[in-house]
């Protein structure tokens, strides 16, 4: 092959979006068609140059819109090989139509979204929203709490994604810039180690393969559709669980880096434990320990490394013993409970777990989640666990100037 | 092949169809009759129901000038070795395009009611036309 | 935990200042942390970045610090912001300025009663390295202040960093640092 | 590069093996199905394939159902041609590293779209694609009217027809707007090929098709297709509709090369009068009112101000 390998540190100074591009680098990704838009840009950016500068062999398609770069990405998928791009916010949005296409062909496309607000009012910055936007769409979602996170997770992405068990698309969420723009030290893998852990791209119905010619895209009626639907959430409900645990582990044995599907810290004995995504899981096992320490609170924290599929059982399963948990959503609601709130409640309401739940949104636009609000979160959720019953609103806004905004 | 009484997890992930049952090589240069095709390409399928008329075609006034097959929509006239053999009544859905655009006289195909008899039209084809001036 | 807060102007390399000197950090085996507030403004703007040092992990994602120094390397800005936000008693400040500390400290009493080092990094960078680039002669600067590493070792692990960089400018930047590391009062 | 395929006359190509298969559910005489088949014939090469939502594409790939004999894909309304670009790129890294399957083989990119999904919502798609300059070719199936979804106006559709969503009525002719010239923008990008293409003219089709595969770049066709359900006219008529269009130099045959070079590659012997080829057809009947015959007349005018500018940029020959 015509390209070089790169010599890497065994730790390097990267920020999240750079770790990304990097593991597309490795991955040795064959087509990436992309759109610029902050803060996803460095990660397409960055394969770009690598293929400018001969680190990478693949087409780099800088096309027109954010639908645009997903179409491409369907297009060269269906026609057999290796695919990624990146996106965030309103380019996420712009691309919500094909995000249902690509999974509905169950291509294994590799889709970076650096979480981002969603206008209006425009904002730059990292919340949740575009990545609940994306909860319904049938792809599998990743979630990164730092630059490392963000490196590694792609790894296990194309190789669950690719995997001819399940073949459907995947995300991997970083906070806009608290972790695409944030440096810290990452691990890194070897050229031949990255490639060697994700193999070779097994092309699967392959519109290039010419003496096969297949269809892609088909329209069905009334009598076929709910089947084909039927089917796709039969496989994310069944086989991707087990496929990212194999990955998980083979990655371990590689790494020494051990992932989990829900992840725990502290929970064993925890009274009280906050569910969150992203910065915000590292964050508050920080103050979680303090709370230990200082408060002699026992608190607990569950941070959700795969959102999608909902890890239903692995949650019930991490919240036993706890007697009040805070769902913290990092998105507008908009006239309900936060998604986390809500999917929690669905856990909760048959098992034999009496844990008080309540809400809390924050961290809108990138406002700053402080180590202040999380202590103030665990007091809250250790009164309600005494109590045994709310002893606040069920929701509540924090971080927000002005008077206190809570709800039920 | 898929058909409509089947479950969820009977068919290819994906709602894929193959257009031939295992490889083929120069599709290009194979004619309809040595392809092996997949029950889920509509060549096996008919849409002879569609048609009220059907044209039939009387090979002893055809030039072979192949302007019927060349406009037929719906790949129903049958040439081969540059020789127009027929229809194919599987797929002709009766536009009468071919009629048209037949130039011999008389026409050497024509539009009959579906249930007409080959023989008994080809016995009534009309004579040669004279030219109006 | 070491916290670094860095009051600059988008454009005048504050970012990769503060990622530059992660990445010597990292080397010695330390947790880093380099990250700024962004907006959509674009050159000129008034920004902040920020470096996290810890022995351990670093799991803190919030914005909100309390620095143990502060580096202003852009002059105007100990004017028209406050870079004594969130301070506590012990916080440093390293100052671009073409004032001597006393002077400046008249000029913005703020800084009375503060801890301040002062020296200029923009003329320094635009004598060395010929563009008012003032980010790699304020850690020169740092190092004095704070005797974090020797100066050599840190010269040493800068050239790696700035690696991708034309020879004639990695030289400049050592000629920058050292001159800052001398200058700073 | 492969060889182009031999058609010295239609002999010749009749011996052309289909790959596009019947039993699709497009309407009777339906002019798409005639053109895709002239342009799949028009090489032995192989094919990938891609069809934007339209008649086209929900009457060939029905589950479980193909009329596709090379691999075809659809996405969406406004992004088929993307589909093909995405694959196309596809095979250039797959090339480059050797992964091809059938490395001796040199596929052609083909996508197909209505003229809604051409002018209107896929239009920054398409330019994007020309844009871009892949290997890939353009075919709009251009029959003036969202046909599939049951005849409203699109940007192609002409001064005083009739559609669904700008009927003609008591006080109406019908749409107000004349179509706009897509092969003009899409030459304008400075792509090796463009032209406009009939299915009556299979000759002519046929030729463009060959020389727009060989050239190396996007390639733009733009080729009318006479609906016989949005147009009214008897599925017997399509060609003869056909042959009026050109004819009249409503549908002018030219083709611009590298952007600029302009070339008529139709003269009909026999102008027909523009009112024959209005006349043939439902879309226009209400123009044959007296209170907008006048509209006849100023068809006439611009049919024949758009001949005479096409003959004197070919004339310029820049």
């Amino acid at each position: 092959m015509a390209f070089d390998k790169m010599e890497l540190n065994e730790i390097e100074v990267w920020d999240g979006n750079f770790a990304a591009a990097q593991a597309l680098r490795q991955v040795q990704v064959d087509v990436v068609s992309a759109y610029p838009i902050t803060p996803s840009t460095p990660i397409v950016e960055g394969y770009a140059k690598f293929l400018a500068d001969g680190y990478v062999e693949g087409e780099f398609m800088m096309v027109e819109s954010e639908h645009a770069a997903m179409s491409g990405c369907i297009g060269a998928s269906a026609a057999g090989g290796r695919v990624a791009t990146a996106t965030s916010s309103q380019g996420f949005a712009l691309m919500v139509e094909t995000l249902y296409q690509a999974s509905g062909m169950r291509l294994p496309i590799i889709l970076n979204v650096v979480n981002r607000a969603l206008a209006a009012p425009l904002n730059v910055n990292g919340d949740h929203s575009d990545m609940y936007l994306g909860r319904d769409s049938g792809w599998i979602q990743f979630d990164s709490y730092n630059p490392q996170q963000a490196y590694d997770l792609n790894f296990i992405a194309f190789k669950v994604a690719e995997d001819h068990e399940v073949r459907l698309p995947a995300m991997v969420h970083q906070d806009g810039f608290m972790t695409s723009h944030t440096a810290q030290g990452v691990k890194t893998l070897s050229d031949d180690e990255a490639y060697g852990f994700v193999g070779e791209f097994k092309p699967m119905n392959d519109m290039l393969d010419l003496e096969n010619p297949v269809t892609h895209g088909v329209q069905t009626e009334e009598d076929w559709h709910f089947e084909h639907k039927a089917r796709q959430h039969h496989d994310l409900m069944t086989k991707v669980f087990p496929k990212i645990e194999e990955a998980f582990d083979a990655f371990e044995k590689l790494t020494g880096r051990k992932y989990n599907i829900v992840e725990e810290y502290m929970t064993d004995d925890a009274e009280v434990a906050v569910v969150a995504l992203g910065t915000s899981v590292e964050t508050a096992v920080e103050v979680a320990k303090e709370m230990r320490e200082q408060e002699g609170i026992k608190a607990g924290v569950i941070g959700i490394r795969v959102f999608r599929p909902w890890p239903f059982e692995y949650i019930a399963e991490a919240i036993k013993g706890i007697k009040a948990l805070g769902a913290l959503d990092r998105s507008s609601p908009n006239g309900a409970m936060g998604a986390l709130y809500n999917e929690l409640a669905g856990i909760l309401v048959n098992s034999d777990e009496k844990a008080v739940l309540t809400n809390y949104i924050y961290g809108l636009g990138g406002r700053d989640l402080t180590k202040a609000h999380l202590k103030e979160i665990f007091k809250e959720l250790k009164a309600n666990a005494d109590a045994g019953k709310p002893t606040t609103e069920l929701q509540q806004f924090i971080g927000v100037r002005g008077p206190k905004l809570a709800y039920l | 092949m898929a058909d409509n009484t089947m479950g969820w997890d009977e068919f290819e992930i994906g709602a894929m169809l193959r257009s031939f049952d295992g490889p083929i090589k120069d599709i290009a240069l194979t004619p309809q009759e040595e392809r092996n095709y997949s029950p889920n390409n509509s060549f096996t399928a008919s849409v002879a129901d569609w048609r009220i008329e059907k044209p039939i075609f009387n090979k002893d006034y055809c030039i072979d000038c192949q302007f019927c097959w060349i406009y037929c929509p719906d790949v129903s006239i049958v040439s081969r070795d540059k020789k127009m053999l027929g229809v194919d009544y599987d797929h002709c859905k009766g536009c009468a395009i071919c009629v048209e655009v037949c130039p011999t006289n008389p026409k050497s195909l024509l539009m009959f009611p579906e249930q007409e008899d080959e023989e008994a039209a080809i016995a009534s084809w009309p004579e040669k036309e004279e030219k109006e001036k | 935990m070491l916290e670094i807060r860095w009051h600059s102007r988008a454009g005048q390399g504050a970012v990769t200042g503060a990622k530059g000197l992660a990445d010597i950090v990292a080397t010695t085996g330390k947790y880093v942390q380099a990250f700024a507030f962004y907006g959509s403004a674009k050159r000129g703007a008034a920004m902040t970045a920020y470096n996290r040092v810890d022995d351990k992990e670093i799991l803190n994602h919030e914005k909100y610090m309390k620095p143990d120094y502060v580096f202003v390397i852009d002059p105007a800005l100990v004017f028209t912001t406050d870079v004594t936000i969130n301070h506590k008693p012990t916080t440093k400040y390293i100052i671009t300025t073409h004032m001597s500390t006393d002077e400046l400290k008249e000029a913005q009493p703020k800084l009375a009663d503060k801890e301040v080092y002062t020296v200029d990094c923009i003329k320094i960078a635009q004598e060395t390295i010929g563009r008012p680039i003032p980010n790699t002669p304020m850690l020169g600067a740092f190092m004095k202040v704070s005797g974090m590493y020797d100066i050599e070792f840190f010269k040493e692990n800068m050239k790696r960093v700035l690696a991708k960089l034309p020879q004639k400018i990695i030289d400049a930047n050592m000629l920058a640092i050292q001159r800052a590391y001398d200058e700073v009062k | 590069m492969s060889e182009m395929k031999k058609i010295k006359n239609l002999k010749e190509f009749s011996t052309s093996a289909d790959r596009f298969e019947g039993a699709n559910l497009l309407c009777p005489g339906c002019a798409h199905s005639i053109i895709v088949r002239e342009v799949l014939n028009a090489t032995n090469d192989d094919l990938i394939l891609s069809a934007s939502t339209g008649c086209l594409e929900v009457c060939t790939a029905v589950y479980p159902y193909t009329s596709w004999d090379a691999s075809w894909i659809h996405i969406g309304f406004e992004n088929g041609s993307t589909a093909v670009a995405g694959a196309e790129a596809m095979h250039k890294a797959l090339k480059r590293k050797g992964r091809l399957k059938q490395p001796d083989k040199e596929p052609k990119f083909v996508s197909f779209a209505g003229d809604g999904a051409s002018y209107d919502i896929g239009f920054q798609w398409i330019s994007g694609c020309m844009e871009r300059g892949h290997n890939m070719m353009h075919v709009v199936l251009d029959n003036e009217v969202y046909a599939n979804t049951g005849g409203q106006r699109s940007s192609a559709t002409p001064i005083g027809a009739s559609a669904t969503t700008s009927p003609a009525g008591r006080v109406s002719y019908g749409e107000k707007k004349n179509k706009k010239d897509m092969v003009a923008i899409m030459a304008a990008h400075g792509i090796p090929y463009s032209a406009q293409v009939a299915p009556n003219k299979w000759k002519d089709m046929v030729k463009k098709i060959q020389h727009g595969l060989e050239v190396e770049g996007p390639v733009f066709i733009n080729a009318m297709s006479p609906c016989t359900t949005e147009w009214k006219f008897d599925p017997k008529d399509t060609m003869m509709i056909s042959d009026l269009a050109t004819d009249s130099l409503v549908f002018p045959l030219y083709e611009i090369i590298d952007g600029h070079k302009l070339n008529i590659t139709y003269r009909p012997k026999n102008v027909i009068p523009v009112e024959e080829y209005l006349a043939a057809q439902g879309r226009f009947k209400h123009l044959f009112k007296d209170e907008y015959k006048h509209l006849i007349k100023e068809w006439q005018e611009r049919v024949d101000k758009n001949w005479e500018m096409l003959q004197r940029r070919e004339e310029a020959g820049v």
